[in-house]
């Protein structure tokens, strides 16, 4: 098929979906709103886990804790100075006064998370398989004990609140496809390569030139850029940060909808983080009518297991979307 | 019969490594398969044990189909695979590795008895009992892979290139051995790279190539053959 | 209090903290060891063992009864996850049983608060054992010279039944070369199945002791323990047992240690520095101080 | 290529032991031996995977004994794998690409951009990957994975990636394993024109003696981890210690036997 | 395969549009009950729903309010700030006038703000920060005392009728409620002329508290009381362990200590000489009704204070709805800011103008053989600023 054509199609379906985000930020109720807000933030999570562990094969158990890296450092930039002077007393004087937007901030967050993804890559990332993911496991509950304990810039438990909300369907939305359209670049890009390559075979790709190490830590910091973009607007959304916000639960939740996804299948990634928002809201609508509470997470539990035995490549395997594939069964012009 | 393998295929994944391999093994026979790296010795050999499941074809021991039985079943049957690399258990004592030879047997005092026999076949082990297998030699280690497969008591004994990586000293101990293992009576399938010497020591070889029996015959009949000489006998 | 006292005392917090801990460790590794398989779930059997005991303490059986089949029941928990859950994983990657079992982790935790109630109950079945003996001016918890005592009991009984019998060898040979182990003839499932079980009592026994410690249970007392016991197990060298008893010794004192010598606006980072201690035992030593094996990279 | 007593040692085995070479550009040299006498090791040592106890190599006029891997492969080492190690999930010719876009340092910004830039050299890359293809006889299958190849093509395949990174030294580990006498001989004529093509100089691991014997300038017999013999390969055929170690004493179970 | 996606994803869309368009009744009162019956936080929010119900039967027994049912909608945030957010969106876009439910701060802070958008109030059942309805905005009351006034009330206690001069804290550093706690007693107790000793932390789902009671056995002098501030899960365990050790020193704390699970996880001989403040004292003759009602209802008395927190908390909303004479979330508001009188189980509860946290009286709980037995009614002369 004709790239040009290709091209226009995506465009197409972009315009399509923002029709649907100015629908639903225009006429939709707040419960949409809200969900539609969390499903973006959520394929930005599973997208970007994917470029580090699907496409590049670290197992990380890590990721939420550059999340949480993200959101700690847009809460600290948008609380009002006010709150801000009274509460974080160990921040520098001139930060004090400081109050950013959530575009500043989103920056700041992710470049931050990148800049501890590289520095704790350093160290974790010479560890491979279940090794890296007890490292990254590590990782998380040292960035919740810090959370916890470093009460003159992260206020404790208590966390940080009243946090401006100024994260809307049009922030999240856009972040997602830029993170899609990021990953999706980086996968067909001489990196992406070298990145399946290392992950594949570790010493063939050294053995063909690839700096194995540096792409691993490439992965990894991009993806922790992503994620801390997303920690942001999480920040911003929620209008609370607390260290436990940011713990198993999210953590498991991420890496269940890559898995079930596809892992190395972008497409996959955004299928699954769609599919399970939903399908969570269906089960908690269903939980709420038989009124057993924790029913909905079994039930999640148990797709997962069933999806892992039986089908453990996940939805998409590692195959992409695209629009030949689309016209095999839709007739495009 | 003891073994007979018909039109034996087997895949790893998408890929086929055996593409219909038959052949058979007399009872008190000693068999050999030649072939090179990757032409499917140890495929074939590991899909006989019950770790590899067939894709198609047949596998009959005595008679009955072993083709759906697991690994420990086998064994219990009365075929015992050496495996390739020797692969004894190097945090296990010798004595250990002995007793794990005979994991399927109940017979305390008969268990006893075959580590004595063992031992006598491999008198290197004797002083040895309480090390760590992982602190023996490489050919102190194939003898008790030998003799750890032995210790099942089984009729058909099948060895994996046991010579492998072995000073030759060790190769004429080894081969002296399976000569001995040949004159008590027990059935073994070798499969060597060391062709010469695997067609001294059976009565029958066949020759594999990339997954399939190209050639067979008696020894006598393959060690003068032309090709098998060029191919392996690096004459 | 003088400064030996306190040592003391603090040693002997140590020494009990640790005996759970290596106990908790055990059947974690024991499973590690065979399946390379960390089973996070591990920390539930634990509470699901509590439960058992506590209900059918309050059902009205004799306490010792209840306790010796609410282990049970947590070791037959074991060996039905094992069959439901990991069997059918088995030879899967390695990521893929860490993701089961944290979904494991999930449905018994979720299903506990439905079937218990997410509310912590108190669990003072052993409370009649008399709280303190007094050696001096130290002070022991019944409890705590209990745990001790039934541990290292439990570690040489373990100890005994590797090194001994056929089954605890052959759980060693799996460990060791699964491919050689099936080619010898040992039955596998059976194996599996008994560290399961093994690991899976132990795990009852420890959540027999840790709720009488605490003196209360809730259905998601089990994540602690479990993370704790896995970082004592990387510590003493992953899969080997009386590396886990180390590992679970060495935590314990950490622990304790760091919060008795460190000013109290430090303690909190207690968790913290145990996981950087366990990143630099991973990076400098990482088939910890009993593995053996050092991971070679295969080509 | 020059390598200078090289010693390595596992657990207390000597895997290679003093161990020289000298290779002029353009030859090619045989290395054989039993299983476990160390040729495996040698390769691992040359291609940086594994460090020396002791002993230096050179490459060129440049000791590369500690570098990295990577940057022994982009200084022009290529090598194949004795159990072929191919990317199984990229395609065919991605697997190719990879070698190929060893001397790149293509921007992730202008992949991201995707500039005229990146796109030109995207082409670039998957012409001359196509065309490597087809030297291979591999352009049908371009688009598959690559664990869905036959054995052989995927050894032809391994081949192909490494020569992708336009190596002058290349390095073959068993390349006629599995194969049939057939195949083993267009193996044997592809080597050769390759050689002449890409100006290569060549190390070949093999057991196949119908591969070894004709192609080789050069023959070094390994056996637990020594240099047993060097030489031409009538002179290796004749020399008594090789025959002993290596083709097998026909004697020795008469001598020996009970 | 991209068929069967597509066709997946148009039917799980059209579940999930048919799922949440119910037809919504008019002809009942609705207010929100936000609660973490799932997760960490549960064991306090499943008491307080257990109020929230008991008192719904209440109501609706006696006949509603205008002329109306009551009804409640209850979702479970399962202690998680994203959940809560989504499920309090939820929950206002059925038409509540009011919402409740909720103990930890946090958690509070993630449900309470969409709630101040809409212009609903939100009443927390268990969130004790006195400057929560400062953070959030005027949609936000507090039916317990803020945590200043009974800081302050049990620093006086100890200060004035224990006789304490010193103290040694321990704290919960993972929760909002336990850091103020003691921060706010620090504050009055300094404040009267008391000397903190030394502070040690915990963190919330701790069961190992001798490290830190050793180093209190290790000092050279020992204070007059022990100020532990902890929640209801792991107050038992601590003093349970304190005693273990040895230490007899009495024990302040506050509401976190008001559950039975006190005296039955330390056992009545360790549950000796401990003295709290509280909402209520369950055995007194004001609730004795509320107890036995609780019991009949859920077939055990009430787990902690949370119960009864939630029971008034959604009695105080439709006392409003009363006052208002309106269901509508706008007059709810005003009449809750106006609430004055109303008696609960937990204490009467008057909002001054503009001030959302009430102001009550403290009651000071003594644990004797693990027995609560009432002390007295304490109102702190001096209050903490918040």
């Amino acid at each position: 098929m004709h790239s040009g054509r290709q091209a226009g199609y995506t465009f197409m379906a972009l315009g399509l979906f923002f029709l649907g985000i100015y629908l639903l930020s225009a006429y939709g109720n707040h419960y949409y709103q809200r969900v539609g807000n969390l499903m973006m933030i959520y394929v930005i999570l599973t997208v970007s886990l994917n470029l580090s562990s699907g496409i590049m094969g670290i197992s990380s158990l890590g990721q939420i804790g550059f999340m949480a890296i993200g959101a700690y450092v847009a809460a600290i930039l948008t609380l009002p100075p006010g709150l801000k002077e009274r509460w974080l007393t160990g921040l520098p004087h001139w930060m004090h006064s400081i109050q950013t937007g959530l575009l500043p901030a989103m920056l700041l967050a992710g470049l931050l998370a990148a800049v501890v993804a590289f520095l704790v890559g350093i160290v974790i990332l010479r560890l491979q398989g279940v090794f890296a993911a007890v490292a990254t496991l590590g990782f998380l509950i040292i960035v919740k004990v810090i959370a916890e304990n470093w009460m003159t810039v992260t206020r404790g438990g208590r966390g940080l609140s009243a946090l401006p909300a100024y994260t809307n369907l049009w922030w999240t939305s856009t972040a997602a496809v830029v993170t899609i359209y990021a990953v999706w670049r980086i996968l067909k890009s001489p990196h992406g390569r070298s990145m399946i390559a290392v992950r594949e075979h570790d010493l063939a790709a050294q053995s063909v030139g690839i700096n194995a190490p540096k792409i691993r830590l490439l992965a990894f910091v991009i993806s922790a850029f992503f994620t801390g973009i997303a920690g942001a607007l999480w920040a911003n959304l929620i209008g609370v940060v607390s260290p436990g916000s940011f713990y198993l639960w999210l953590t498991l939740l991420i890496i269940i909808m890559m898995v079930v996804g596809g892992m190395g299948s972008v497409t996959g990634s955004v299928i699954s983080a769609v599919g399970f928002t939903i399908l969570l809201e269906l089960l908690r609508g269903f939980e709420n009518k038989i009124a057993m509470y924790g029913i909905s997470y079994i039930i999640f539990a148990v797709v997962f297991l069933l999806m892992i035995i039986f089908r453990p490549e996940g939805i998409m395997g590692d195959r992409e979307f695209s629009w030949r594939n689309v016209r095999r069964i839709i007739p495009l012009p | 019969m003891i073994l007979q393998v018909t039109d034996l295929e087997v895949f790893y994944g998408n890929i086929q490594a055996l593409h219909g391999i038959s052949f058979n093994v007399e009872e008190g026979e000693t068999v050999t398969i030649i072939g090179s790296n990757g032409a499917g010795k140890s495929t074939t050999l590991l899909t006989i044990a019950g770790l590899l499941k067939p894709g198609k074809g047949e596998i009959k021991y005595l008679g009955t189909s072993t083709k759906t039985l697991p690994a420990d079943r086998i064994v219990r049957r009365g075929i015992s695979l050496c495996p390739e690399g020797r692969r004894i258990f190097s945090s296990l004592t010798v004595y250990e590795n002995l007793i794990m030879g005979a994991v399927q047997r109940r017979d305390r005092k008969k268990i006893r008895a075959d580590v004595k026999w063992v031992l006598s076949l491999f008198p290197d082990l004797n002083s040895r009992l309480d090390q760590a297998g992982g602190t023996l030699s490489g050919g102190q280690q194939q003898m008790l892979a030998i003799g750890r497969s032995l210790m099942s008591r089984p009729k058909l004994l099948i060895l994996d290139e046991p010579s492998l990586g072995l000073a030759p000293v060790l190769v004429n101990q080894i081969f002296n051995v399976i000569a001995t293992l040949k004159n008590d009576g027990t059935t073994v399938l070798l499969v060597e790279q060391n062709a010469r010497r695997a067609l001294e020591i059976a009565d029958r070889g066949y020759v594999i190539e990339t997954g399939r029996i190209t050639m067979e015959g008696s020894s006598t009949f393959l060690k003068s053959n032309d090709q098998v000489k060029s191919a392996y006998l690096g004459g | 209090m003088s400064s030996t006292a306190y040592f003391f005392q603090q040693f002997i917090n140590a020494l009990s903290l640790g005996s759970i801990y290596a106990l908790v460790t055990i059947g974690l590794a024991m499973v590690f060891s065979i399946l390379r398989l960390i089973n996070f779930a591990h920390g539930d059997l634990m509470m699901i063992g509590s439960y058992a005991i506590l209900m059918l303490f309050n059902a009205g059986l004799p306490v010792w009864t209840a306790i010796l089949a609410g282990v049970a029941i947590s070791g037959i928990t074991g060996i039905i996850m094992e069959r439901l859950c990991y069997r059918p994983l088995r030879g899967s990657a390695e990521m893929n049983t860490l993701l089961t079992s944290f979904a494991v982790v999930v449905l018994l935790e979720n299903g506990a608060v439905l079937f218990f109630g997410p509310n912590t109950q108190p669990f003072g079945i052993l409370n009649f054992i008399q709280p303190t003996l007094a050696v001096g001016s130290l002070l022991i918890s019944k409890i705590d010279a209990i745990t001790v005592v039934l541990t290292l009991a439990i570690l040489i009984l373990t100890a005994l039944f590797i090194k001994k019998t056929t089954l605890g060898i052959s759980m060693r040979a799996v460990a060791d070369d699964l491919t050689a182990s099936q080619l010898v003839g040992i039955p596998l499932n059976r194996v599996i199945v008994s560290a399961f079980f093994i690991g899976s009592l132990f795990a009852g026994l420890a959540g027999l002791l840790w709720s009488a410690r605490a003196g209360k249970i809730f259905p998601l007392m089990g994540f602690i323990p479990v993370v704790k016991a896995f970082v004592a197990a990387v510590i003493g060298g992953f899969g080997s047992i009386p590396g886990a008893v180390i590992g679970g010794y060495v935590l314990g004192f950490a622990e304790v240690f760091f919060v008795a010598l460190l000013p109290p606006d430090f303690q909190g980072y207690r968790d913290a520095f145990v996981f950087v201690l366990l990143i630099i035992i991973l990076l400098v030593r990482p088939q910890g101080i009993l593995g053996a094996k050092a991971m070679e990279r295969r080509i | 290529m020059n390598i200078n007593a090289i010693s390595i040692s596992f657990g207390g085995v000597k895997a290679l032991d003093d161990y020289h070479l000298n290779l002029a550009p353009s030859r090619i040299l045989g290395v054989i031996g039993p299983n476990g006498a160390g040729k495996t090791t040698l390769f691992n040592l040359i291609t940086g995977f594994i460090r020396p106890d002791s002993g230096h190599i050179y490459f060129g006029d440049e000791e590369i004994t500690h570098w990295e891997p990577h940057r022994i492969a982009r200084k022009g080492i290529s090598r194949s794998f004795q159990n072929i190690c191919l990317f199984n999930r990229l395609s065919v010719i991605d697997n190719v690409i990879v070698g190929c876009q060893i001397r790149q340092h293509p921007s992730l910004l202008s992949a991201l951009f995707k500039t005229p830039g990146f796109k030109r050299n995207e082409k670039k890359l998957r012409d001359s990957a196509r065309r490597l293809l087809s030297v291979f006889g591999l352009e049908k299958q371009s688009d598959q994975r690559a664990m869905s190849l036959s054995y052989g093509d995927q050894r032809r395949l391994e081949i192909a990636r490494a020569l992708a990174a336009r190596p002058k030294l290349l390095m073959i580990d068993e390349p006629a394993a599995g194969m049939n006498p057939r195949e083993t001989e267009d193996l044997l004529a592809l080597i050769l024109k390759l050689r002449i093509e890409f100006d290569l100089t060549i190390i070949l691991i093999e057991h196949n003696m119908n591969l070894v014997m004709p192609l080789c300038e050069t023959i070094q017999v390994l056996n637990y981890g020594r240099l047993v013999a060097e030489g031409t390969p009538a002179e290796i055929q004749q020399n008594p210690e090789v025959i002993d170690a290596y083709l097998g004493d026909e004697n020795d179970i008469a001598s020996h036997g009970s | 395969m991209q068929k069967k996606i597509s066709i997946a994803i148009l039917a799980i869309a059209t579940v999930f549009l048919l799922a949440f368009s119910g037809p919504v009744g008019a002809d009942t009162v609705k207010i929100g009950v936000i609660e973490n019956l799932t997760g960490s936080m549960a064991s306090l929010d499943q008491p307080s729903l257990n109020g929230v119900k008991l008192a719904l039967k209440e109501i609706n027994d006696a006949g509603g309010v205008l002329g109306k049912k009551v009804e409640i909608i209850v979702r479970d945030g399962k202690s998680d700030p994203a959940t809560l957010a989504t499920v309090v969106e939820e929950i206002l876009g059925k038409g509540v006038s009011a919402l409740t439910g909720l103990s930890d701060t946090t958690m509070v802070l993630a449900a309470a703000p969409a709630a101040q958008r809409m212009g609903v109030s939100f009443v927390s059942s268990g969130a004790t920060s006195p400057s929560l309805p400062d953070e959030v905005g005027d949609c936000l009351f507090l039916e317990p005392f803020g945590d200043n006034v009974q800081a302050a009330a049990a620093a006086e206690y100890a200060y004035n009728d224990l006789g304490a001069k010193s103290v040694w804290v321990l704290y919960d550093k993972a929760m909002d409620y336990t850091y103020l706690l003691q921060r706010y007693f620090c504050d009055r107790f300094g404040g009267l002329g008391g000397a903190i000793i030394s502070k040690a932390t915990y963190q919330t789902g701790d069961t190992d508290f001798r490290a830190q009671i050793t180093s209190l056995k290790s000092k050279k002098t020992l204070p007059d009381i022990l100020f532990i501030s902890s929640g209801p899960d792991e107050i038992g365990t601590i003093v349970k362990q304190v005693r273990d050790m040895g230490i007899k020193i009495p024990i302040v704390g506050g509401d976190g200590y008001d559950t039975p699970l006190l005296a039955k996880v330390a056992g009545p001989a360790a549950a000796t000489d401990i003295y709290f403040t509280t909402h209520v004292a369950l055995d007194s003759k004001g609730t004795k009704a509320f107890v036995e009602n609780y019991n009949k209802m859920f077939g055990h008395p009430p787990e902690n204070g949370f119960a009864a927190l939630g029971y008034d908390a959604f009695k105080l909303i439709v006392n409003a709805v009363k006052n208002a004479n309106s269901a509508d979330p706008k007059a709810v508001k005003t009449a809750l800011a106006a609430t004055q009188g109303f008696k609960g189980v937990t204490g009467t509860i008057n909002y001054p103008k503009g001030i959302r946290v009430p102001q009550k009286s403290v009651t000071i709980i003594k644990v004797d053989g693990g027995k609560f037995i009432f002390e007295k009614e304490v109102m702190p002369s001096e209050i903490p600023a918040p």
